[in-house]
């Protein structure tokens, strides 16, 4: 699809083919940060696709308040993905987005290999356009390790996923692992079709008048522009090992933030806890994107997916240097 | 029967368009020690805002100061024709101490209108408003709001000092009866409260009950509401991030048929039915 | 000690017990982050201790310019441990801070397991208080991997340098692990006397403008209050499961904040970038520590350690409820 | 001889303490549509900086520009007895945007003076100062000091365009004889810079040559000292983080004994023997 850019004349591309489906241009919201509401604030069909809050099979009432707290220019969350249910989604959720063009993704999660792979298999339905798997939870097969923890682990729950559905699979990884490169691999030998990188990194506050921890759940993640540099490093990392496209997210507040998840190889990004700020950051990215590319004379936004000029670089060795 | 507030069907402008409008202030003056008085220019949509909707205001960052996410505050005063949009805050912390720096010309987003505002019933003819401390300037608009429609308005205000009675001069504008209740003279204690309202009811001046600011006032209300069988509503607060629905952040207790529920009170309120809420 | 509050007449004992060392009060800046110029500004008898860059044994040049830049709230460098040896060392610096009462913390860094130990053998040495041990290095003899990202590998490293010598040691870790609390663990068992917690973040950031990493070597660490929330957790994590004493470390930046990581369970903490923007910090958190204790009614700061109140929380599993 | 740069024993207030002074922006005037110029309350020792020392200065933040890091900025001008303290800066990214924010009355935080200076040898009668851009601003105190000791001075001011040649008044007043070279037509050429130095030799007023602001001038500069064997300074831009030599971010490659070694710009320098610095 070809968008005028909004400062030029010039039309530019910002059409994006990632993990499966072709979007109108590669921004989308982060999981947990859009729901309906939005739609009250902006024109949702601009947007390259939806992105859901995480589901679960059953019921989930969600953590204790406090469920958020502020940090220097991040948010910590603890919300608990409350859920009602795979069920209620289906017949109230799916229907609300058939009314929208972009492509509908579904986030997922559930407590073991099984759990994940039938809400795929349930999930695949008209209305649904890719699963988005958050595995950045707990498999209680596994002593409560954290899937996305482990290359092992995703591989084989992705492998799960993969089996029971034809529908473009997403995995989102978690930064709190000390390889997100092997995770990626993993996620991707397991039939991926695209890595989101990356969740949120844990963190947390204490009250210094009570003494208490600023969350009901004591530790919650951390998201927002603080973060924004590690995401994409993982990016940049993974998008370099990976034949699978890696969508980025973390901390992404402005186009020309976008524009530097696409030079370390982000294909799309997700945008989040910036929504809660200026909601209206999206249709800014959007337009954002399309005038940078017109002022930079590039005909299409792919030109941009992994264009970083890094040359004498040798950055897995990185760390060694600091 | 009431509406039920979950529908947003209310008879205002609940589904108006939200905007994130660049406002001008006015004029932003100091009530006292604690409050602060901001008038700012905002044209429509955001001056359609109904009684008991709020706004999300992108506290400016000041010094060391660097507010991350909005503030929400309520609906002090909006006047459509005027464009003018008004607040009345306490200074509490990091984001409201930033909102302090405006000054008359400064310019910074708020969005909005947000939420469920109150709902009024045309078969009402009086009603109680009951409210503490910036509590009373959510119920401000809502008993004009009344008093536009003819129902009358009874004021109770509550405060510490006979200095802290918000806004009497705009619940005594428009005509309604103001019983200022003190802790400083003791007449703000539940005991007093309660016969205030017991002789209202008496007198047939109690067809619902509004609430904002105090969790004792609210159980008060909640009591006399269902002692009297008559509705009543309470604009709740809570911590947010969104206030569009989106983070579930908000989330509060509510009573409905005999189960515990979370509800948003960005989304579901943050005005709910005083049979659901819960005590906090 | 007791030190005067400075806003109250009640005096406050500000002295902390930490890792083999009496320190005066329990600020100390962090390694790379000062050095003797600091003395132009401050009155260096006031800090806590003295934490010098890290040094290797032989020169080594550094990394290419630029070496740090700026993000959101937080600065990343990759500097790259330049150093005149540890010969020139002991010359030149020790006997410089030999003019000053608080004790002096070399941090070293080697390539091999025997050469942390010799290094530290070889500043067994009056006028040296203690040794701490940045272990974010990569290993040669172990394809590269760093020392601080694997707990058997943090183990060895610690207990030659144990061996070694009898001055007090630290440890301090690095937060790109998966699994700080085990390599915490394996620090202790391999006989350190405190660990840091923590070292910065891998990170990186792309000029749009030039489509070049804006850091000489690509990747970076990130430090400065956009890590604090995740260093704070880190300490959390790790105080809870040792015995020894844990130093806090990341984006600190007042007293509030130096409080915080207390409460989490910090016997002592360190100041690095806040040094750069604001070179008298760590006098005000000092002082601003004093203030909040005097104001508090609490006479011994040690009060603080571990004081976080969480009664009703199961931070192991947190992550499964984010 | 030339005492050593490196023993910070020069002839000014080098080794002066250093302050985080809070200043008061007295005035704050566009130069042009790039350059501003700054005026600060700044009061001792901040005033007393020599010659080439600089500051680091904590841009405020404003809107969404957030700058965490200080900012190096010259001393353009210090005069201690009036208390002021003044900066010539180019509006370039982030900080200096910022920066621009700045009205009089508002307070900021500057550290300093900071680093080594230009040094001045008694025995000589007359030098030449070879500038661009903001370079001037680093090199009009210099003028003026040596000015004071009875030096004499000739200033090549290099510029796009006339109305672009800085402080070219200040050069005047103490006396100098002040060349501007344009690149509009043409004098700003190699060769043309070149023949005015030539000249300025055979006259014997080129005891010692001081540059900054473009590498072309410092390589012109530093060919001309070598030549006619007589001394030379530069003063050197590098990024920065802590400015008290404690990160080695702000280094540079010098040649010391022909090695090419790394020294740090805001501790060493930043200003250096021009036989030491390099090309950049
Ligand atoms: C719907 C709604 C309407 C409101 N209307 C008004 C009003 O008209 N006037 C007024 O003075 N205040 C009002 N409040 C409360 C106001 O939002 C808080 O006082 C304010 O957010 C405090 O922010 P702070 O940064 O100054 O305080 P801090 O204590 O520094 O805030 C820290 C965090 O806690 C949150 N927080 C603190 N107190 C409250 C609270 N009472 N309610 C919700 N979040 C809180 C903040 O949003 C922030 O995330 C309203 C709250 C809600 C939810
Ligand atoms: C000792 C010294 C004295 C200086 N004196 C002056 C002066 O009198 N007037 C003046 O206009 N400028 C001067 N500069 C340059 C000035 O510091 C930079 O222009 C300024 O830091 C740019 O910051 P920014 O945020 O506007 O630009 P950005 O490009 O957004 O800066 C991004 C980063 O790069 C650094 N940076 C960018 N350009 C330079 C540069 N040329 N030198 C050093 N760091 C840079 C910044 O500090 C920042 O860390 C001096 C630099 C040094 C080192
Ligand atoms: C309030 C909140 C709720 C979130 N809920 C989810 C979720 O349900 N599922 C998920 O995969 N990620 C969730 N996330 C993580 C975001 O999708 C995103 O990965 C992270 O916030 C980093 O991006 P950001 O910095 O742009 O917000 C949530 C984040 C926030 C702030
Ligand atoms: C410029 C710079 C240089 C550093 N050099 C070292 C070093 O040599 N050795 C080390 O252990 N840590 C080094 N660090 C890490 C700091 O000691 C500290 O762990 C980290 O910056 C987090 O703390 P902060 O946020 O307070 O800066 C360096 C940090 C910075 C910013
Ligand atoms: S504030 Fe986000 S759901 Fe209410
Ligand atoms: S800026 Fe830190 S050493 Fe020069």
């Amino acid at each position: 699809m070809v968008t005028a850019a909004s400062s030029s004349a010039a039309p530019v591309s910002l059409g994006v083919e990632v993990g499966g489906l072709r979007l109108q241009n590669p921004v989308m919201p982060a999981s947990g940060t859009f729901a309906e509401g939005l739609a009250r604030v902006m024109d949702l069909n601009r947007l390259g696709a939806f992105v859901t809050k995480t589901i679960t099979r059953e019921f989930r009432a969600g953590n204790p308040v406090p469920r958020v707290c502020e940090t220097t220019e991040g948010l910590i969350n603890s919300i608990g993905i409350p859920s009602k249910g795979l069920d209620y989604f289906r017949d109230n959720v799916v229907p609300f987005y058939r009314a929208y063009s972009p492509p509908l993704v579904v986030s997922i999660s559930a407590p073991t290999v099984d759990g994940f792979a039938s809400m795929a298999r349930d999930l695949t339905i008209p209305g649904v356009a890719a699963i988005e798997a958050n595995i950045s939870c707990p498999n209680i097969e596994e002593d409560g390790r954290s899937f996305a923890m482990e290359p092992r682990l995703t591989e084989a729950v992705t492998a799960a996923m993969r089996r029971a559905t034809a529908l473009p699979l997403w995995v989102k990884l978690t930064p709190n692992t000390g390889d997100i490169v092997a995770v990626a691999r993993a996620a991707e030998a397991g039939g991926a079709d695209a890595v989101v990188v990356a969740n949120t990194i844990l963190a947390m506050r204490i009250d210094t008048e009570t003494f208490r921890p600023k969350l009901g759940n004591v530790l919650g993640g951390l998201s927002g522009p603080a973060v924004k540099p590690i995401a994409l490093r993982m990016v940049y990392q993974c998008a370099d090992k990976l034949a699978i496209p890696v969508i980025g997210c973390g901390g992404i507040a402005t186009a020309e933030d976008a524009v530097e998840f696409m030079l370390a190889g982000a294909r799309a990004v997700q945008v989040g806890t910036t929504t809660f700020v200026r909601p209206m950051a999206m249709i800014e990215i959007i337009d954002g994107l399309a005038a940078f590319c017109a002022r930079r004379g590039i005909a299409d936004v792919n030109a941009l997916v992994g264009a970083v000029v890094d040359g004498n670089a040798a950055p897995e060795e990185a760390e060694a240097l600091l | 029967m009431l509406q039920s507030l979950e529908t947003r069907s209310a008879w205002t402008a609940n589904d108006a368009p939200v905007s994130d409008v660049e406002t001008i202030v006015l004029s932003h003056e100091a009530v006292n020690d604690e409050y602060r008085h901001l008038v700012l220019r905002a044209g429509r949509p955001a001056t359609l805002a109904a009684p008991g909707q709020f706004f999300h205001l992108l506290c400016p960052a000041s010094g060391q100061d660097k507010p991350y996410l909005r503030r929400p505050m309520s609906t002090y005063k909006a006047d459509p024709e005027a464009g003018t949009l008004e607040f009345l805050y306490k200074i509490a912390g990091l984001g409201t101490r930033a909102l302090t720096t405006l000054k008359p010309g400064d310019s910074f987003r708020v969005l909005g209108p947000l939420g469920v505002g109150f709902t009024l019933d045309d078969s009402w003819r009086s009603i109680v408003v009951l409210g503490r401390g910036v509590g009373l300037a959510t119920l401000a608009p809502l008993a004009e709001a009344a008093a536009r429609k003819g129902i009358g308005v009874t004021a109770i205000l509550s405060a510490r000092r006979p200095d802290l009675v918000m806004s009497a001069e705009r619940f005594a504008a428009i005509g309604a009866d103001v019983r200022p209740v003190l802790d400083s003279d003791g007449s703000s204690a539940p005991e007093n409260v309660r016969a205030i309202l017991g002789s209202l009811a008496r007198e047939g001046r109690a067809d619902a009950i509004f609430t904002c600011g105090s969790n004792r006032l609210f159980r008060l209300a909640k009591d006399f509401a269902t002692e009297q069988g008559i509705a009543g509503q309470v604009a709740l607060e809570q911590q947010m991030a969104c206030g569009l629905g989106m983070c579930f952040c908000c989330v509060r207790k509510f009573e409905v048929d005999g189960e515990l529920v979370d509800k948003r009170v960005c989304w579901d309120g943050p005005v709910f039915d005083l049979k659901e809420a819960t005590s906090w």
